[in-house]
């Protein structure tokens, strides 16, 4: 029982995916007063470059070619462990946070290998800039990651939720910390403004873009469904770590309801903060970047402290 | 029985020495062959020709390389056996060999400790004499004579083993040493390209260095007790000041043949310029013999370890880390990248042993056991899948004849199975999930969140710093090896070498990194297998072993308890296949979608060439800007000008070359203070009769006054 | 008792026959019978020794202990295994012309001189005699230092000469100090014999013994190369021919340490302080230290080991100084196995300067490539030397390291510091040399290097093991100069 | 203690040892080689007189052999050898330019005063004439060194080795009434076969640097120049 809610949780949370982005997108467009594409334009892409034929260049092996599956496929694995509707799910004890981490960098390790396998400049630019800031922000993140764990004193997630969920309202200043560190990790590494702008092919500019310029098809299809799902990936973690209230601690349908409606509300929240960011701050130079991150270590850095200075001195 | 094991690996890599000299001796070989025959002309006449027929001319060189790495495999099998008979019984086994000094036989002991090292060295040494017949036929015996590269590895080999069986200071240096140099012959192998020189002798010279510090640590505790046997040692009484100085020894010794920073910089020097298989070795294996002789020295003969110790560890570990993979990054050669990659991961390891003697000595000896636990893990880890690389490279060399990362591309259509294998490594190092490198890294994050059980608040706030560190480093560790696999295997061709490259034919230099790779995934998925050997090793010697290895079933992996954390790769690992499969199903099932070939796109300009590509630098030059600091490098840029007043740009030369801070800072005045100390104490040799008879005088008055 | 007489008549008799028959085409191998025959009589010697104990002879003129007769076998070992290096070199330098007949009848002579010399150093019980041979030993050299009679090599032999003679002056004062003392409790006649002295050591008065070790320690000591002391000995062994460096630096810089030894029982026997002790540590540290500096300098490949020579003297007498079973041990232990070694090394370094033409080390190149034993002998050697296990060298450099260790631990470091210098010294010289390339203009020579093989295996066994009766016969030396026994 | 209340032999004996003591300080400051020489051949033969003068009074007759020895030696054979030399390579008209030789003379009263404070320690053992003549030979010893070190002729340089010899010898025979008679005949020996070997000697340098000047011996050195 407990398995197929896990299985039906982490499905659900794949077929919303699309969703959250066409929603970002739509708020994105009624800030910037252009008229919006409807919000499921995401699965329509979708489906119709599934039904494309791939064309795929002469340079490209067997990498190029198996890449697509196993993003998605680390992205999904990474999508299971983190509770979207519910807590105390098996697969979260398979997989903890540092694995969720672990995922994510399988992933881009197969990405910036497809980058390169072409043997265009862009493909090895965006690999050079995809991996040059994930590994800023991977240690960012963790600190960030580590104070929640510190305090619940787990990594893994569905616990560590569970704890916070059941310490009531504490204020507690490192979680402003992680939290603030977490945003910034969380855009950085979905690339949205001002780190990466999904929306160009301007190259200079690009990094995710830039490796997946040579994917159609499903190919194609594949890979934006999992950076979807990223997108959304991070939105969960923020909104259920630092704002779990509502998700589903029974298994009841009325709980699992209320879990899905309570997250649904509060990932549509942060999407509009989001589209909001994205409209008044301006993309950064890549070479700023690495402040940017630094900043977000810093963050974490300084929530960590506070932890152990304010919050669990002895 | 296990002790028969051990002296049996330890005899056969020795005699695999002795049959490499055999090489030379055909002549010999033939007469005592002829002889032999004549005294006993009742031998079979089969026999008689299949002796003739080894001896042939052709035929004897083959036939003797392979049964020299035939007799080193089997070594490195009875290694293992040993290592896993004593591992299972968890006994420990002493004996003495009455070699040595007259009051003081070899002292041998084999216990869990050895054995888990005698795993690590069996499993490399195996795969190593798969590899080694295909590998070293490409020298020429005129100028590379075989009878020299066997002898040395049988030796590098046995005294790598001695180390393990050491029980007494004295035949543990001599061990130590003969591992050293036999190490620094294979390094000069190849002697007629300077670097190889250079290199040999800035190895040796560390060598040396290393091992006097070893000796003077020894020095320090047998000043305390009675005696150079480890029994002795343990039961020293140190003040606190002594112990320190005898763990600062023991660190710069052995950190120095681990290759920490700031003396680490003979391995990237030496492990590019070695054979092949001896660099895997030497990178694999000798590496973690150093870090064995740490981890008995501190925990085993100091015994009562301090937080300092630790904290010096793990800061030092976090710089060699950081250091380390930095350093890599920048490393145009595969080897000395690879080098320095292990140099990263030697300072994961000693992180997490500093953060094991951290919680032993704050009295928390289960996640001491953990972090213990952790570090030797990760130095199996890394001895598997560094081999695995360092096999990887060799073969690349051999087809390609190049080791300049930027020179190749697009290996992966020419070698499919090489770049397999190479590419699990890749994955396995740079700590993707499902192998085997993840786990022990994992494990090390573990360890670290730890630190809420301690009181002191500069442990607390240093420790989670490091953590992130790690973090980077396993993040930078990944970009890295995105880089080589990526350049190396992917992409076009940047050179004619590779042009012309092929899949190795030669089965068995394919079947050594095969059983690494597997491995490195079997440990991956199962790590239990493994974790549950080295628990008895933590129980041996720190007399406690985890909690809970196994509170969910076999197939969770829950070192502290799994309400802390856990992870499954098995169940990790359906998923996985669960969802790609279902994707690749789901998506492949329309025959309208099959995929179509076409030219990559070039934006118009006509024609991609290899060397619009991404190079090595280009990789690595956001790195590059956002650490500065870390590096020396000197940039330039050439521009060859033409036509009216010299406008027109004809040719851009780019020059790039990084160079390590320790060179400069460390070693660049170390010789310079040597030689002009040189020069002045020189001055004393005037060459003039008088001032030496002045000398004499001098001494002899002032030595009157002394005295008076 | 015979043996002994007859180890001192066989090399006498040597002098006299080669300087009576003059050079012929086979004195070469004559000169190696002679050293077989005497290395056998000191076996026996040896033998008589181990069984008996000490033997004094009738007239007490001469005294053979444990101490003594290990040395004496020694240093037969090293003279037999040296003329058999000798002979098929010196026959290449009188082939390139080099030498004349008249001189190898003199360079034979005093080979078997110098040997003379030597025994009658360690066998006598006379410090007065040991003095006069310790001299003649400079004398018989001297010439032969010169023999090639090259500007540099006068130069070298006369600095030999001078500071030899010099320093030798102020050890025979030392000597007459030492009389001074011991006849005012003794008779006159048998005052200076070693085994009276020693056992009324206690009764000898502490502050002339004090005044007269100073002497002798600087007089021995410019024969062992202390430094200041040590000028000459770079210049003679470099300018020698080679067979006669490996005698310099294998025997006669041991046989001063070892008068200097016998001095230090006496006046640690008499003063009870540790005054003679320090001395020579000090004089040994700065020995090891500068020399191992001075490595770095050297153009000319025999100059080089002969620092290295210096550098190994200075470790003993500092490790003598210590004194203590284990330091003592330790000394001794090196003073056998760096007689081993440093002269297998010079027999290489010989051939490899015969192979190259010259002795400048930059135009020695790729040995190994070339001459494949002679590379491999000078680059184990050097391994060998540099203390590297399971060599010899490395059992007593680990042992004195750790004896100092434990009585002086601070001095480890300048000693730590010392061995790191000296190996970088020595080796950034010899690997370009056997590695690398060969050369075009250079062809292998004929070349036996048996000797050193049979050196360089001999110090491995003593580096795995240190046999039984070597053991017991270096313990009991051990219990004769300091004491107590490590075992 | 005064001089007067010692016997004759005593008187003899001190006295011996000044004018060995002078003769040293003469040769110190000595630029001309043929008075040099001649200079040493005094101190031999007055090392002779002191070697009978023991011999006779102490009634020890193996000393007479010791004179004997020394007057063939030092006060004949050497100085001839030398002289020879001397005015075979036409040097007899060269007079050395010694230099700081005001301070070398006064190093050399230094010297005496040195020795004297040195084997102070004896003189509780043993009497005040055993002091003054070990003391007189230290410095006749310190003497000759100061004299090797302070000339550049070869042949300065044999005189001042010998005539540490005499310092020796003088200390032998004084303070010991004489070595036991191997080692006398054994010094005895070495001293002849280094005289011998002496003359060799000044014959190749000659040939080679075709000077005696031992400034000029300097090619090995260590010393970049």
């Amino acid at each position: 029982m407990n398995w197929l809610i896990a299985v039906l949780q982490s499905m659900l949370f794949v077929v919303l995916a699309p969703l959250l982005a066409g929603w970002l997108k739509c708020c994105k467009c009624y800030l910037q007063n252009r008229k919006a594409p409807s919000v499921i334009q995401p699965y329509r892409d979708l489906l119709k470059l599934s039904h494309k034929q791939p064309v795929v260049a002469e340079q490209a092996s067997w990498i190029f070619l198996i890449s697509p599956y196993i993003i998605f496929s680390a992205t999904v694995l990474a999508a299971t462990v983190v509770p979207f509707i519910a807590v105390n799910l098996p697969t979260s004890a398979s997989a903890d946070v540092i694995v969720m981490v672990g995922f994510f960098a399988f992933a881009r390790f197969f990405l910036a290998l497809a980058g390169l396998d072409i043997g265009t400049a862009f493909g090895g630019m965006g690999s050079s800039r995809e991996m040059t800031i994930s590994s800023l922000a991977e240690p960012a993140m963790l600190m960030a990651v580590f104070t929640l764990t510190m305090t619940a004193s787990t990594t893994n997630l569905s616990l560590a939720i569970a704890h916070v969920l059941n310490e009531g309202l504490v204020l507690r200043p490192s979680f402003v910390f992680a939290l603030a560190a977490l945003t910034l990790v969380a855009i950085a590494e979905t690339g949205r403004i001002p780190v990466d702008n999904p929306a160009t092919h301007l190259e200079l500019t690009m990094i995710h873009e830039a490796m997946i310029l040579e994917y159609s098809g499903r190919h194609l299809a594949l890979i934006e469904w999992a950076s979807q799902l990223k997108l959304m990936l991070y939105g969960v973690l923020i909104a259920n770590i630092f704002l779990p209230w509502g998700i589903a601690e029974t298994f009841s349908g009325q709980a699992l309801g209320y879990g899905l409606l309570a997250i649904m509300g509060k990932l549509a929240v942060l999407a509009i903060f989001l589209a909001i960011a994205e409209t008044l701050v301006a993309k950064m130079r890549l070479f700023r970047v690495q402040e940017y991150l630094s900043f977000a270590y810093l963050l974490g850095l300084l929530g960590m402290l506070s932890h152990i200075i304010l919050e669990a001195a002895r | 029985m296990t002790l028969f094991l051990a002296y049996s690996a330890v005899l056969l890599s020795f005699f695999s020495g002795l049959l490499g000299l055999m090489m030379h001796q055909r002549q010999h070989l033939l007469a005592f062959n002829q002889y032999w025959l004549n005294k006993f002309p009742t031998v079979s006449q089969r026999c008689q020709s299949a002796m003739a027929d080894c001896l042939e001319e052709k035929r004897f060189p083959i036939l003797l390389r392979r049964a020299v790495f035939v007799v080193l495999g089997l070594s490195g099998v009875f290694a293992v056996l040993a290592g896993l008979s004593v591992l299972i019984g968890q006994g420990v086994i002493t004996d003495q060999i009455s070699l040595g000094l007259p009051w003081l036989p070899w002292h041998v002991r084999f216990d869990c400790l050895s054995g888990f090292f005698f795993l690590i060295i069996g499993i490399a040494v195996s795969a190593v004499s798969l590899y080694g017949p295909g590998y070293v036929n490409s020298y020429k015996e005129s100028e590379h004579p075989f009878a020299v590269l066997g002898l040395f590895t049988g030796l590098f080999v046995a005294g790598m083993l001695l180390v393990l069986l050491a029980d007494d200071a004295f035949f543990f240096m001599i061990a130590w040493e003969l591992m050293s140099v036999a190490s620094y012959f294979l390094v000069a192998f190849q002697h007629e390209n300077p670097a190889n020189r250079r290199a040999a002798f800035l190895y040796l010279l560390m060598a040396e260095v290393g091992a006097l510090a070893i000796i003077l640590g020894f020095g320090v505790l047998a000043g305390f007790s009675d005696g150079f046997t480890f029994d002795a040692l343990r039961n020293a009484q140190l003040s606190t000041t002594w112990a320190g100085i005898a763990f600062a020894l023991a660190l710069l010794g052995f950190g120095m043949k681990a290759g920490i920073v700031p003396v680490h910089v003979w391995l990237p020097e030496a492990h590019p310029v070695a054979p092949s298989h001896i660099s895997a070795l030497m990178s694999g294996v000798m590496l973690k013999v150093a870090l064995y002789g740490l981890i008995r020295f501190c925990f085993d003969l100091l015994g009562d370890v301090h937080w300092q110790w630790g904290v010096v560890l793990l800061v030092l570990g976090t710089v060699s880390a950081l250091g380390g993979i930095l350093y890599a990054m920048m490393q145009p050669n595969l080897k000395s990248l690879l080098a320095y990659s292990s140099v990263e991961n030697i300072g994961i390891i000693f992180m997490v042993l500093g953060l094991s003697m951290i919680f032993m000595a704050n009295g928390h000896p289960q996640l001491a056991a953990l972090g213990l636990l952790a570090a030797l893990l990760h130095a199996f880890n890394h001895a598997l899948f560094k081999n695995l690389l360092f096999l990887g490279a060799g073969i690349i060399h051999h087809q390609t004849h190049q080791l300049n990362i930027d020179m190749m591309g697009g290996l992966i259509k020419k070698m499919p199975k090489t770049s397999v294998l190479f590419l699990i490594g890749c994955m396995s190092i740079s700590s993707l999930p499902l192998f085997n490198g993840f786990v022990s890294e994992w494990l090390a994050f573990q360890t670290a969140l730890q630190v809420d059980v301690l009181n002191n608040g500069v442990l607390r706030s240093l420790i989670p710093v490091s953590a992130a560190a790690l973090a980077l480093t396993a993040a930078l560790a990944a970009a890295c090896f995105v880089k080589v696999f990526g350049m190396i295997f992917l992409g076009q061709s940047r050179s004619h070498y590779c042009d012309k490259a092929h899949e190795i034919q030669d089965k068995g230099m394919l079947a050594g990194p095969s059983l690494l790779a597997g491995l490195c995934f079997l440990f991956g998925i199962f790590p239990g297998l493994i974790i549950g050997l080295i628990n008895n090793v933590a129980g041996q010697l720190l007399g406690e072993t985890l909690p809970n290895d196994a509170a969910l079933g076999w197939l969770w992996l829950a070192p502290v308890s799994a309400n802390q954390a856990s992870y499954a790769p098995p169940l990790v690992l359906i998923g996985a296949l669960l969802a790609a499969g279902v994707s690749f199903w789901f998506l492949r099932r329309n025959p309208a979608t099959v995929m179509r070939r076409a030219e990559t796109w070039d934006c118009g300009f006509g024609g991609l060439t290899p060397k619009m590509q991404y190079s090595c630098s280009a990789f690595t030059m956001p790195f590059r800007r956002i650490f500065n600091k870390v590096w020396i490098i000197d940039e330039r840029i050439e521009k060859d000008m033409r036509g009216a007043m010299d406008q027109d740009v004809a040719a851009i030369r780019y020059h790039l070359e990084v160079h390590d801070h320790s060179w400069p800072h460390v070693y660049q005045p170390i010789e310079n203070g040597v030689n002009t100390l040189a020069k002045v104490v020189g001055r004393i040799q005037t060459g003039n009769i008088r001032t030496y008879l002045g000398y004499s005088f001098a001494t002899l008055i002032l030595m009157l006054w002394v005295i008076s | 008792m015979i043996a002994a007489y007859l180890v001192l008549l066989i090399p006498l008799i040597g002098i006299i026959f080669f300087a009576l028959a003059g050079h012929r085409d086979d004195t070469g191998k004559l000169n190696v019978r002679f050293n077989g025959i005497c290395l056998l009589a000191t076996i026996w010697l040896a033998i008589n020794v181990l069984n008996q104990g000490t033997i004094i002879s009738s007239g007490k003129a001469f005294l053979i202990d444990p101490f003594n007769v290990y040395l004496i076998v020694l240093t037969a070992f090293v003279g037999f295994t040296t003329s058999i290096f000798s002979a098929p070199y010196m026959a290449h330098e009188k082939e390139i012309g080099k030498l004349t007949d008249g001189r190898l009848k003199l360079y034979h002579s005093m080979f078997q001189g110098f040997m003379l010399a030597m025994y009658l150093v360690l066998t006598t019980n006379n410090m007065g005699i040991m003095w006069v041979a310790m001299e003649g030993a400079t004398l018989a050299t001297v010439l032969l230092v010169s023999l090639y009679r090259t500007p540099e090599s006068i130069e070298a032999a006369w600095k030999y000469f001078i500071l030899c003679g010099v320093g030798i002056a102020q050890a025979l004062f030392g000597t007459i100090l030492l009389y001074y003392a011991a006849v005012q409790i003794g008779d006159g006649e048998n005052a200076l014999l070693w085994s009276v002295l020693y056992q009324n050591a206690g009764k000898l008065n502490p502050e002339i013994l004090e005044i007269g070790f100073v002497f002798m320690l600087i007089g021995y000591g410019t024969k062992i190369g202390l430094v200041p002391l040590h000028n000459w000995l770079p210049d003679a062994h470099s300018e020698g021919p080679t067979p006669m460096s490996a005698v310099l630096s294998g025997l006669l810089l041991n046989d001063a340490l070892y008068a200097v030894v016998r001095n230090k029982m006496l006046v640690d026997g008499a003063t009870h302080s540790s005054m003679a002790g320090f001395l020579m540590m000090g004089f040994g540290m700065l020995s090891f230290l500068v020399a191992a500096v001075l490595l770095h300098r050297q153009k000319d490949i025999k100059r080089l080991f002969s620092y290295s020579s210096i550098e190994h003297m200075g470790l003993m007498t500092f490790a003598f100084g210590i004194g203590g079973p284990l330091a003592t041990f330790a000394a001794l232990l090196h003073m056998t196995v760096h007689s081993l070694t440093k002269s297998a090394i010079f027999v290489t370094v010989g051939h490899a300067a015969q192979l190259a033409g010259t002795q400048k080390m930059e135009r020695i190149r790729g040995l190994i490539r070339t001459q494949p034993k002679i590379g491999w002998g000078l680059l184990i050697g050097t391994i060998s030397i540099a203390g590297f296990p399971p060599f010899g060298v490395f059992t007593s450099e680990f042992l004195v390291l750790l004896a100092t260790m434990h009585s002086y631990p601070w001095l480890t470091l300048p000693l730590l510091l010392g061995i790191g210098i000296a190996f970088a010294g020595l080796f950034r010289h010899i690997q370009p040399m056997v590695y690398g390339d060969k050369p075009k203009d250079q062809k292998p020579i004929s070349a036996n290097l048996w000797p050193v093989m049979i050196h360089l295996a001999l110090v491995l066994w003593l580096g795995l093991a240190i046999p039984g009766f070597l053991a017991h016969w270096f313990s009991q030396a051990t219990l004769l100069i300091s004491g107590s026994t490590p075992l | 203690m005064n001089i007067e209340q010692l016997d004759f032999y005593t008187q003899a004996i001190l006295s011996m040892a000044a004018l060995v003591g002078l003769t040293s300080f003469l040769m110190l400051g000595q630029g001309r080689l043929l008075r040099l020489i001649f200079v040493f051949a005094m101190q031999g033969f007055l090392l002779t007189l002191t070697t009978v003068l023991a011999a006779y009074s102490l009634n020890n007759p193996h000393l007479y052999i010791s004179a004997v020895l020394t007057l063939a030696l030092k006060v004949i054979f050497i100085p001839w050898m030398l002289r020879r030399q001397v005015v075979q390579m036409n040097m007899h008209r060269d007079i050395e330019a010694l230099k700081n030789n005001t301070a070398v003379m006064l190093g050399g009263a230094g010297l005496m005063v040195f020795s004297y404070y040195v084997l102070h320690p004896i003189v509780q053992s043993s009497s005040v004439v055993m002091l003054n003549a070990l003391a007189v030979s230290l410095s006749v010893m310190l003497l000759g060194m100061l004299l090797m070190i302070s000339h550049r002729q070869a042949i300065a340089h044999v005189v001042g080795f010998m005539s540490i010899e005499n310092g020796l010898f003088f200390a032998a025979i004084v303070s010991t009434n004489g070595m036991p008679l191997v080692v006398e005949l054994g010094v005895a020996f070495d001293v002849l076969v280094a005289a011998v070997l002496f003359g060799i000697f000044f014959f190749h340098i000659r040939t080679s640097i075709d000077s005696l000047d031992v400034d000029l011996l300097n090619k090995l050195h260590e010393v970049d120049k």
